[in-house]
């Protein structure tokens, strides 16, 4: 069956600025993010720490701190906005349309419930299941996420597994009822390389089985490079370049992007060619925040970068890139 | 509703601890239960003064005994013992069950054996069974005591045949039983006791010895919070208490509602303030001089005793006129004097020292001793409060070092010589506080206790009185009052010199 | 190759879980590190990588073993002292250690000059207040540590600051032997760099010798002469860095490097470990630690141990199928 | 079973540190009991007589030998001023306190959680810092104080409460003895009126009781909640679109009550103390009151079978705690 | 710790705010009652007996005519005294043990935690009533059995915490500067130990005070005449059903304020300490 219009993106998030009000000040966030993302895409967002990533990831859901506020804009997901969709409609998303998964699986895990009977809750509330269906569908779950020996994990606590193994509870707590979106906040930080190779495959895998699309939120450009589609970089609560992810790894057009890169150990032959980012991310908390947060750090600023509000440069239809100077 | 109408609940601050008054350690409250749950072989009359019903302690009359004779030569005394009496098993009454309770009384030891002793009753020798219902004491020497101390509640009566199947060879007088449970043939049953909690009697309804009691059940509560007793007597939930603090029963005297109280002196019974007489300061007459006329008598008559006393300072003579006992002494608050006393005596700096008092007394020996420290302490004497807990009383009283001190007595028997025997021999029993000794003192008591001409008695009583404020080992402070208070509904209540309410005479309407 | 600054000999720790339970946490591990070397420790989490790095540092005594410390002409054997009292062995400042978490390692009530004064003070013996400044201000120079932020507590330190300020502190005593475990792990990409280029710096100047534990292979490779890749307590395989990553024998090594994300490998499906891992209570002493999970495995592999085989020059491994 | 077993075993250095602080301590007692006993008009033999009789003349380590082997026979001694058994009076007043200190507790944790819980949902709003001021004002007043303050209001003032005397109306005839526990013991003859009559009785002291223990109950809530509010798998289960319901009592209440149950345990030794102010205000004829007045009497067996059995209800109440702990959290069976 | 810290940890809860001001305020009290009291709290002429409150005697007079409000006034330092004292005695002692226990564990740390079981395993106050009961009533004995009880919540704080920090990276690193057990232990573990425990003694002070205020009721506290508020509340408890509330309820809402304030003390105190609360 074709999608009845090819074009529509599956999310499109337009605008986007998010604050959230604390005793110490209004911290602002998140400001004029803009991304589409289409059905079976992976979208990989990286950014330092403290960029916005998680609380993009959270205002998709709504499941922001108390203190956030959404100042403006939309995101537009099967018809219906999630950031004016109220707490109800929103419940029915969640888990159901669009799923999350995070880090320290561990600790996403009710410790002390059976992982089973959390995979349970979910079906309960969204799938309608009940009665003795319930428990196969939940081994069948687990199956789908390739545990082994599903049944007898069906009765095991987070405490007896490993992290790897949590975080395939997870996924299958999130997958559990075929989402259309997987939203995945660091999905691997923490966990040994070869259970992140693991893992990061059993997600790509069930994502084009189910032709899911995926944000996939990490620290790590090289892992996000692998396995992305398109990739959105994120500094101090601005998107400032999305592309299609060789584009963005071979070509970047922002500087941060390309300070990024060159951070990275993977793509470093020496340590002496790393380039370190200057500099610290600006507080967010200032109400005097200059039009690219990045300024601060830039080698390439000048006076006109402060000028007027940032620009959306598309280097390719695909490709955008939000800097005065980009090359 | 229906049950609360023949029965009484009575809310006190104690209850016995005891159902047996011989046991070892019986206290005041098990006086009350072999009162009216034991019978005697006689009780006292009753008379009114001044409107007051009260026992008379001069007229015997008969209990279990419908009549008695004392010997021609006044050696011995012979009673016939009714024919229908009968324990609360339905055994009859006889003479062996007489004689093996005063057996007991002497055999028992302790308390009992000394209060049969102030009655000349000391050998078991005199006790004598004639037949089934004729019972004789023969006494040692002529003593006015003895029969009337046959009418106190250590002579009570007990079932001898139901007690001695509990008896064992540990114990031949079968007091572990008797101690739980009762063996009495009184006007009212045990039904229960919960030690601590509460005890309920019910009326024997077989009771021959004296017209059948209204009240078809008591129950004595045990409420610790003297504050929870007012509410609940006020509000009428319950019926009657005469444990309460003086201040609540001054109060409750004078409003005008549904409840009265019932006050009388109790006889033969002081609180006073007791000096060490053999140790210094104390020792000093002229330092005991100063302390009594340093008191703040009117301060403590209001505000500890609330007016709950009978005032015994302040006469207008330092001698003694009359053998009316308790005495009125003729101190009063005279600071000047006392500091000038306290110079004479040595001690123009004044000394520091203790003041004792029984924490079981405390709610009222408590205000004594804060205000006396006051006023003691103008005078120099500086005083730190110590409250003895109940239980080392005693075992104080019986060290005899305390050197100040606030204490209560009283004595069963209506007599000073009585009173002054227990309290100033120097035979130094447990109740001579401030061991004191001096021989005239003992001349005048030993000799007044078996004087028969009331002349001569009178001038005994006087002088013994006399020397006791002259020499000054205690300063008396006031005669206790016993307050019953009860809801208007109830009456008959009497006063008795064993300070519990006789329920057999009383109603509720 | 000349004598090495540290020989570790038949290293061993067992940690007591329960009655009858031993973890074999170190299992019988020797290795060399030679002056100036610096040397990556890298395996899955729980392998020992820590415990390791805590025995050599003297903080918690091995079961047995020598640790044997070659400074200039004299030898010690750092083992033999009991770590309760290795406080005030001659040769505590010589060994230094710098620890993952900077965040935790820092005493939160002590100003970062504080913390950095600390050894001055105790292991070099400075007394005079003035020339301890001057150092601390030194040591925090050569961190790139602003003196400004030298009054500052922890919590007002960013996270490479505070990464600073351990090293400049394990720096003090002017060690040897610095052992540093994931010490950028809980950095920033941007952060981790600067750090990273720190220490090759101060390496190079300082002449220092590295034990470096990392989990992130593309890390090591790039700061570390030599490379010791542990499994489950035991060492499985060692050699030059480059010649590591571009020839891992062992086949926990070949996983291991095969899951290093690699932009150029999209698409291609990668080889993923299947199985469980074995426990390291008490396990079976003959059995290799990687069978149950090892794609070539084979029944001899549960039936005798086999020891490390130099497999090229300095490359050693230890795998039954490099003895065909 | 077997734990059970192990934890009983774990406590009995604890029962034979109690044994011994107690006999020291009841030893140290001033007074001499035997004075006390001997009675009003005792002379100083009849005190050495009373004494030998309790054997209280022989050396110290000799009397905690023969206490000890008393002990070990089910023989507690007598209560000297009831004359009681000591077993007995405990078993008889037991129930009694423990009746009132089971509804105070229960009373307090069915406030306290749910006030817990809204402070934590809106943590530093007006609702939180109410709960704060409320819980804390009833924790800042003694108990007795409390006690006779509601009695002052609600009896003698207003006439709502029953008169404060005790377990029962004195013309209520108590339950037949089953459990001890009168609600219960009503309920299983079922007689309603006496089970009315028990409950109104407690209304008062279990109020007085379950103010004193709001505070640390509810704080105790509070913080934990908040953590587990903040935790990632409470994140996780919003995130599955799982209903505030669900997230908030099977998987936060859930987790949040772990750390209340340990301050449960404190609590009810909380309680079991205040029981001896509350039962003295009451007229209550617990084992509190009873311990009082045994104190004062420098009666030794019944403070020491007193303590005894508080020890030991405490070790069988932390018995209860972990096992409760076990079932609610799977992790802790691990660690036998 | 600045003032600008103590303003900010002010300014973050209210509640702590009003608790900090009341609290001054009681500590002026305790400094210079005797001064500031308008009667000699001794004195039983300052009124007539039980007169309710008047201009005269704000806070009425006690059965012996003593002014309520000097006594109230007066009181404040030995019940702070009696706080103080006893809550510092079991905070050094139980957290030195406890300290120690948590960081070195073994023998003495089972024989420590054995004997704060052993204490918990007696309902607090009854162990309370034990110890005044035995050694006498006096404040001396009041201190030492409030502390008693109190120690082993501090044995368990102090433990638990150290027990904790022992795997700190600070205590380690600490440990490879030169470090020795017992300096690590006094200079690294307890001073981190110190804001959690600052809790437990501000509820420990409130408990203090209650504390002694049960004993008074039992007749174990305070030697009368002097003024303390348990006392004068235990004493006026009998007057409460009687009308004279006065006598009761001024010391209670004082007594209840302390404790209140001491209650809600804690959180800021914690603050207060915390180096990591400045900013
Ligand atoms: N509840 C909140 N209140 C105030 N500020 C917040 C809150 N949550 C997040 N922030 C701020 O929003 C910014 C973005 O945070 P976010 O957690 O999205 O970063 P991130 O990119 O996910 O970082 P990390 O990689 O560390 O997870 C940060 O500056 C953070 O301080
Ligand atoms: N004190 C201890 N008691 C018991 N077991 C311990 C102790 N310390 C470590 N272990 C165990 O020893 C093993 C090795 O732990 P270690 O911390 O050295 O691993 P690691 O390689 O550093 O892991 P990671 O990469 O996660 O830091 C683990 O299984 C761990 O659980
Ligand atoms: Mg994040
Ligand atoms: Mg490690």
């Amino acid at each position: 069956m074709n999608a009845p219009v090819a074009s529509l993106p599956l999310l499109h998030v337009a605008d986007l600025s998010l604050e959230f009000r604390t005793r110490s000040g209004t911290v602002f966030a998140l400001e004029n993010i803009a991304f589409s993302l289409n059905k079976g895409e992976m979208l990989g967002i990286v950014g330092e720490s403290g960029s916005g990533k998680s609380v993009l990831a959270y205002s998709m859901l709504g499941i922001s701190d108390g203190a956030a506020r959404v100042t403006a804009g939309t995101a537009m997901f099967g018809g219906a906005d999630l950031l004016k969709a109220s707490e109800h409609e929103l419940r029915e998303i969640r888990g159901r349309e669009v799923s999350m998964i995070f880090q320290s699986p561990r600790t996403a895990l009710n410790p002390i419930r059976k992982v089973g009977h959390q995979i349970e809750d979910v079906l309960k509330r969204h799938a309608a299941v009940r009665g003795v269906d319930l428990r196969e569908r939940a081994i069948d779950c687990l199956k789908r996420v390739r545990i082994p020996d599903p049944a007898r994990r069906y009765d095991a606590y987070p405490f007896e597994l490993s992290g790897g193994m949590c975080q395939r509870i997870l996924i299958a707590l999130a997958l559990a009822c075929q989402p259309s979106l997987l939203i995945a906040d660091e999905p691997t930080t923490g966990l040994d390389v070869t259970t992140q190779a693991a893992i990061m495959e059993l997600l790509s895998s069930l994502a084009a089985e189910q032709n899911m699309a995926s944000i996939l939120i990490t620290h790590d450009l090289a892992l996000a490079a692998q396995y992305c589609d398109r990739i959105a970089v994120m500094h101090a609560g601005h998107l400032i370049e999305c592309g299609p992810a060789e584009e963005v790894l071979n070509a970047p057009h922002h500087p941060y992007t390309r300070r990024l890169i060159a951070s990275t150990p993977h793509t470093a032959p020496s340590i002496a060619a790393m380039s370190p980012i200057p500099g610290n991310l600006p507080d967010l908390r200032r109400s005097d925040l200059p039009p690219c947060r990045y300024a601060g750090r830039c080698e390439r600023f000048e006076a006109a970068c402060n000028a007027a509000p940032l620009p959306e440069f598309a280097i390719t239809p695909h490709h955008t890139v939000r800097c005065w100077n980009a090359e | 509703q229906d049950a609360r109408k023949d029965a009484l609940l009575v809310v006190n601050e104690n209850g016995p601890n005891s159902l047996d008054i011989h046991g070892v350690g019986a206290n005041r409250a098990s006086y009350g239960v072999a009162w009216i749950a034991y019978d005697r072989l006689m009780s006292y009359g009753k008379k009114v003064v001044n409107g007051v019903p009260y026992y008379d302690y001069a007229k015997l009359e008969p209990e279990l005994a419908e009549s008695w004779q004392v010997a021609k030569d006044g050696m011995s005394v012979t009673f016939k013992l009714r024919k229908d009496a009968r324990f609360h098993d339905g055994s009859p009454v006889t003479a062996e069950d007489v004689k093996w309770s005063y057996d007991r009384a002497l055999g028992m030891g302790g308390f009992p054996q000394f209060q049969m002793s102030a009655g000349s009753l000391e050998k078991p020798e005199q006790f004598e069974v004639v037949d089934a219902s004729t019972f004789r004491v023969k006494f040692l020497r002529k003593d006015k005591l003895s029969l009337p101390d046959m009418a106190v509640p250590v002579a009570s009566i007990y079932n001898a045949k139901l007690a001695k199947a509990h008896a064992t060879a540990d114990d031949p007088w079968a007091a572990a039983w008797l101690k739980n449970n009762e063996a009495g043939g009184g006007a009212y049953k045990v039904a229960s006791w919960k030690p601590g909690q509460e005890i309920v009697y019910e009326r024997f309804d077989d009771w021959k010895n004296g017209p059948l009691p209204k009240l078809k059940r008591v129950i004595q509560r045990e409420v610790a919070n003297p504050g929870t007793r007012r509410a609940l007597i006020e509000k009428g939930d319950a019926d009657m208490s005469f444990e309460m603090p003086p201040k609540d029963f001054a109060l409750l005297s004078q409003t005008k509602g549904d409840l009265v109280v019932k006050s009388t002196p109790v006889e033969n019974a002081e609180w006073f303030i007791g000096m060490n007489y053999n140790k210094p300061p104390f020792n000093n007459p002229k330092v005991r001089q100063a302390v009594a006329w340093a008191v703040p008598y009117e301060k403590i008559y209001t505000r500890a005793f609330y007016g709950r006393v009978i005032k015994l300072w302040g006469a207008k003579s330092m001698n003694v006129t009359s053998a009316d006992w308790p005495a009125v002494h003729g101190y009063s608050t005279d600071i000047a004097k006392a500091k000038a006393l306290m110079a004479e005596a040595g001690y123009p700096n004044g000394f520091d020292t203790t003041l004792s008092f029984d924490l079981g007394n405390g709610t009222i020996s408590e205000p004594i001793a804060v205000l006396l420290q006051e006023s003691l302490n103008e005078i120099g004497i500086r005083t730190t409060i110590n409250k003895v807990p109940g239980a080392n009383w005693r075992a104080q009283m019986l060290k005899k070092e305390m050197p100040l001190f606030i204490n209560r007595f009283g004595g069963w028997l209506n007599y000073p010589e009585y009173f002054f025997y227990w309290n100033f021999h120097s035979s130094d029993p447990v109740f001579n506080d401030s061991s004191y000794k001096n021989p005239a003192m003992d001349k005048l008591i030993d000799a007044a206790r078996f004087e028969t001409d009331k002349k001569k008695y009178e001038a005994q009583v006087k002088s013994f009185i006399d020397l006791a404020h002259k020499d000054l080992p205690r300063v008396p402070l006031g005669q206790p009052v016993m307050d019953v208070v009860m809801n208007k509904n109830i009456s008959g209540y009497t006063y008795w010199f064993h300070i519990q309410p006789d329920y057999r005479q009383i109603e509720k309407k | 190759m000349n004598t090495p600054l540290l020989r570790v000999e038949r290293l061993v720790k067992h940690f007591k879980v329960g009655r009858n339970a031993m973890l074999h946490a170190v299992d019988d591990i020797s290795l060399d590190i030679a002056p100036g070397e610096s040397v990556g420790l890298v395996g899955e989490s729980g392998c020992g990588k820590s415990t390791l790095s805590r025995v050599l540092a003297r903080l918690i005594d091995a079961d047995s073993g020598h640790i044997h410390f070659h400074d200039g002409a004299q030898e010690s054997d750092l083992a033999a002292s009991p770590a309760a009292r290795f406080a005030r062995h001659a040769q505590r400042g010589v060994v230094q250690m710098v620890f993952q978490d900077a965040n935790d390692s820092l005493n939160p009530r002590y100003l970062a000059q504080d913390t950095i004064a600390e050894p001055l003070r105790l292991l070099v013996g400075m007394k005079d207040a003035a020339a301890i400044k001057a150092r601390v201000e030194e040591l925090a120079g050569w961190v790139g540590l602003p003196t400004e932020l030298l009054g500052r507590y922890p919590h007002q330190l960013s996270g490479g600051q505070k990464a600073r300020v351990g090293i400049a502190r394990a720096l003090a005593s002017s060690p040897r032997l610095l052992i540093l475990d994931e010490p950028t792990a809980a950095l920033d990409v941007s952060v981790q760099a600067t750090v990273l280029q720190l220490l090759a710096d101060l390496k190079a100047r300082l002449g220092l010798s590295y034990l470096f534990v990392s989990h992130d292979l593309n890390v090591v490779r790039l700061l570390c002469d030599r490379v010791v890749v542990m499994y489950l307590g035991k060492v499985v395989e060692q050699g030059p860095a480059q010649e590591v990553f571009a020839h891992p024998h062992h086949p926990y090594t070949q996983m291991l490097v095969a899951a290093i994300p690699d932009p150029h490998r999209k698409g291609q499906p990668a080889q993923i470990m299947q199985g469980e891992a074995r426990s390291p209570i008490n396990p079976d002493p003959r059995a290799c630690r990687f069978h149950g999970r090892c794609p070539h495995g084979e029944p001899r592999c549960e039936l005798h141990t086999v020891s490390l085989r130099e497999v090229a020059p300095q490359h050693l491994a230890a795998c039954h199928l490099l003895e065909d | 079973m077997k734990m059970i077993l192990k934890r009983l075993l774990l406590a009995l250095p604890n029962l034979i540190g109690v044994i011994i602080v107690t006999f020291v301590l009841t030893r140290a007692l001033p007074g001499d009991p035997a004075a006390y006993f001997a009675g009003a008009a005792a002379t100083p033999e009849a005190v050495e007589q009373v004494r030998v009789k309790l054997g209280l003349d022989r050396p110290l380590p000799e009397q905690f030998l023969h206490y000890v082997v008393d002990l070990a026979h089910g023989d507690w001694g007598s209560s000297l001023a009831t004359g009681q058994k000591v077993t007995t009076e405990i078993a008889a007043r037991l129930p009694a306190s423990l009746e009132l200190t089971l509804c105070g507790l229960l009373l307090a944790v069915s406030i306290a959680l749910p006030l817990g819980v809204l402070a934590a949902t809106r943590p530093n709003s007006w609702a939180d810092h109410g709960v704060r001021v409320l819980t804390t004002m009833g924790v800042s007043l003694p108990t007795f104080f409390t006690g006779l303050l509601l009695v002052y209001i609600f009896y003698y003032k207003l006439g709502w409460a029953a008169s404060p005397n005790g377990r029962l109306d004195a013309f209520v005839t108590s339950p037949p003895t089953v459990t001890g526990f009168y609600l219960i013991d009503s309920l299983l003859i079922g007689d309603l009126a006496v089970f009315w009559a028990t409950l109104k009785q407690l209304i008062l002291p279990t109020v007085t009781m379950a103010l004193f223990v709001l505070a640390p109950l509810a704080r105790m809530t509070r913080a934990s909640m908040l953590g587990v509010l903040s935790s990632d798998f409470v994140r996780t289960a919003r995130a599955s679109g799982l209903t505030p319901g669900t997230v908030l009592y099977t998987y936060a209440l859930r987790n949040a009550l772990l750390p209340v149950l340990t301050t449960m345990g404190m609590v009810f030794s909380f309680l079991l103390g205040s029981n001896v102010l509350v039962e003295k205000v009451f007229a209550w004829p617990g084992i509190g009151s009873f311990a009082i007045e045994s104190l004062v009497a420098s009666d030794y067996a019944p403070v020491q079978g007193f303590v005894l059995s508080m020890a030991l209800l405490y070790v069988v109440l932390n018995l209860l705690i972990d096992l409760a702990y076990t079932w609610l959290d799977p992790r802790v069976s691990l660690d036998g | 710790m600045n003032t600008k810290h103590l303003r900010y940890v002010l300014k973050e809860n209210p509640i702590t705010a009003v608790a900090f001001s009341v609290f001054s305020l009681f500590v002026l009290m305790a400094i210079f009652g005797p001064l500031i009291a308008p009667f000699d709290p001794l004195d039983s002429n300052a009124g007539p007996a039980l007169s309710p409150p008047t201009w005269h005697n704000p806070f009425g007079t006690d059965s012996f005519g003593r002014d309520i409000l000097s006594r109230v006034i007066v009181a404040t330092r030995l019940d702070f005294g009696i706080a103080l004292a006893a809550v510092l005695l079991s905070f050094v002692i139980g957290s030195a043990f406890g300290c120690a226990a948590g960081f070195w564990g073994g023998w003495f740390d089972r024989i420590s935690s054995r004997l704060a079981d052993t204490i918990m395993a007696f309902p607090l106050f009854v162990l309370a009533m034990g110890v005044v009961a035995a050694l006498g009533n006096t404040v001396g004995n009041v201190i030492y059995a409030t502390a008693l009880i109190n120690l082993p919540f501090y044995l368990r704080v102090a433990r638990a915490e150290s027990n904790v920090r022992r795997e700190a990276g600070f205590v380690e690193a600490a440990r490879l500067a030169g470090n020795h057990d017992l300096r690590i232990l006094a200079v690294h573990i307890f001073p981190n130990i110190l804001p959690p425990m600052m809790v437990q003694v501000s509820l420990n002070m409130g408990w203090a005070i209650l504390n002694a205020a049960g004993l008074s009721f039992i007749g174990l506290g305070v030697r009368p005449p002097m003024p303390e508020w348990g006392i004068m509340v235990a004493e006026g408890a009998s007057y409460i059903i009687s009308g004279e509330w006065w006598v009761a309820l001024f010391p209670g809402a004082v007594l209840m304020l302390a404790v209140f304030c001491f209650n809600l003390l804690g959180d800021g105190l914690r603050d207060l300490i915390d180096p990591r609360r400045r900013t």
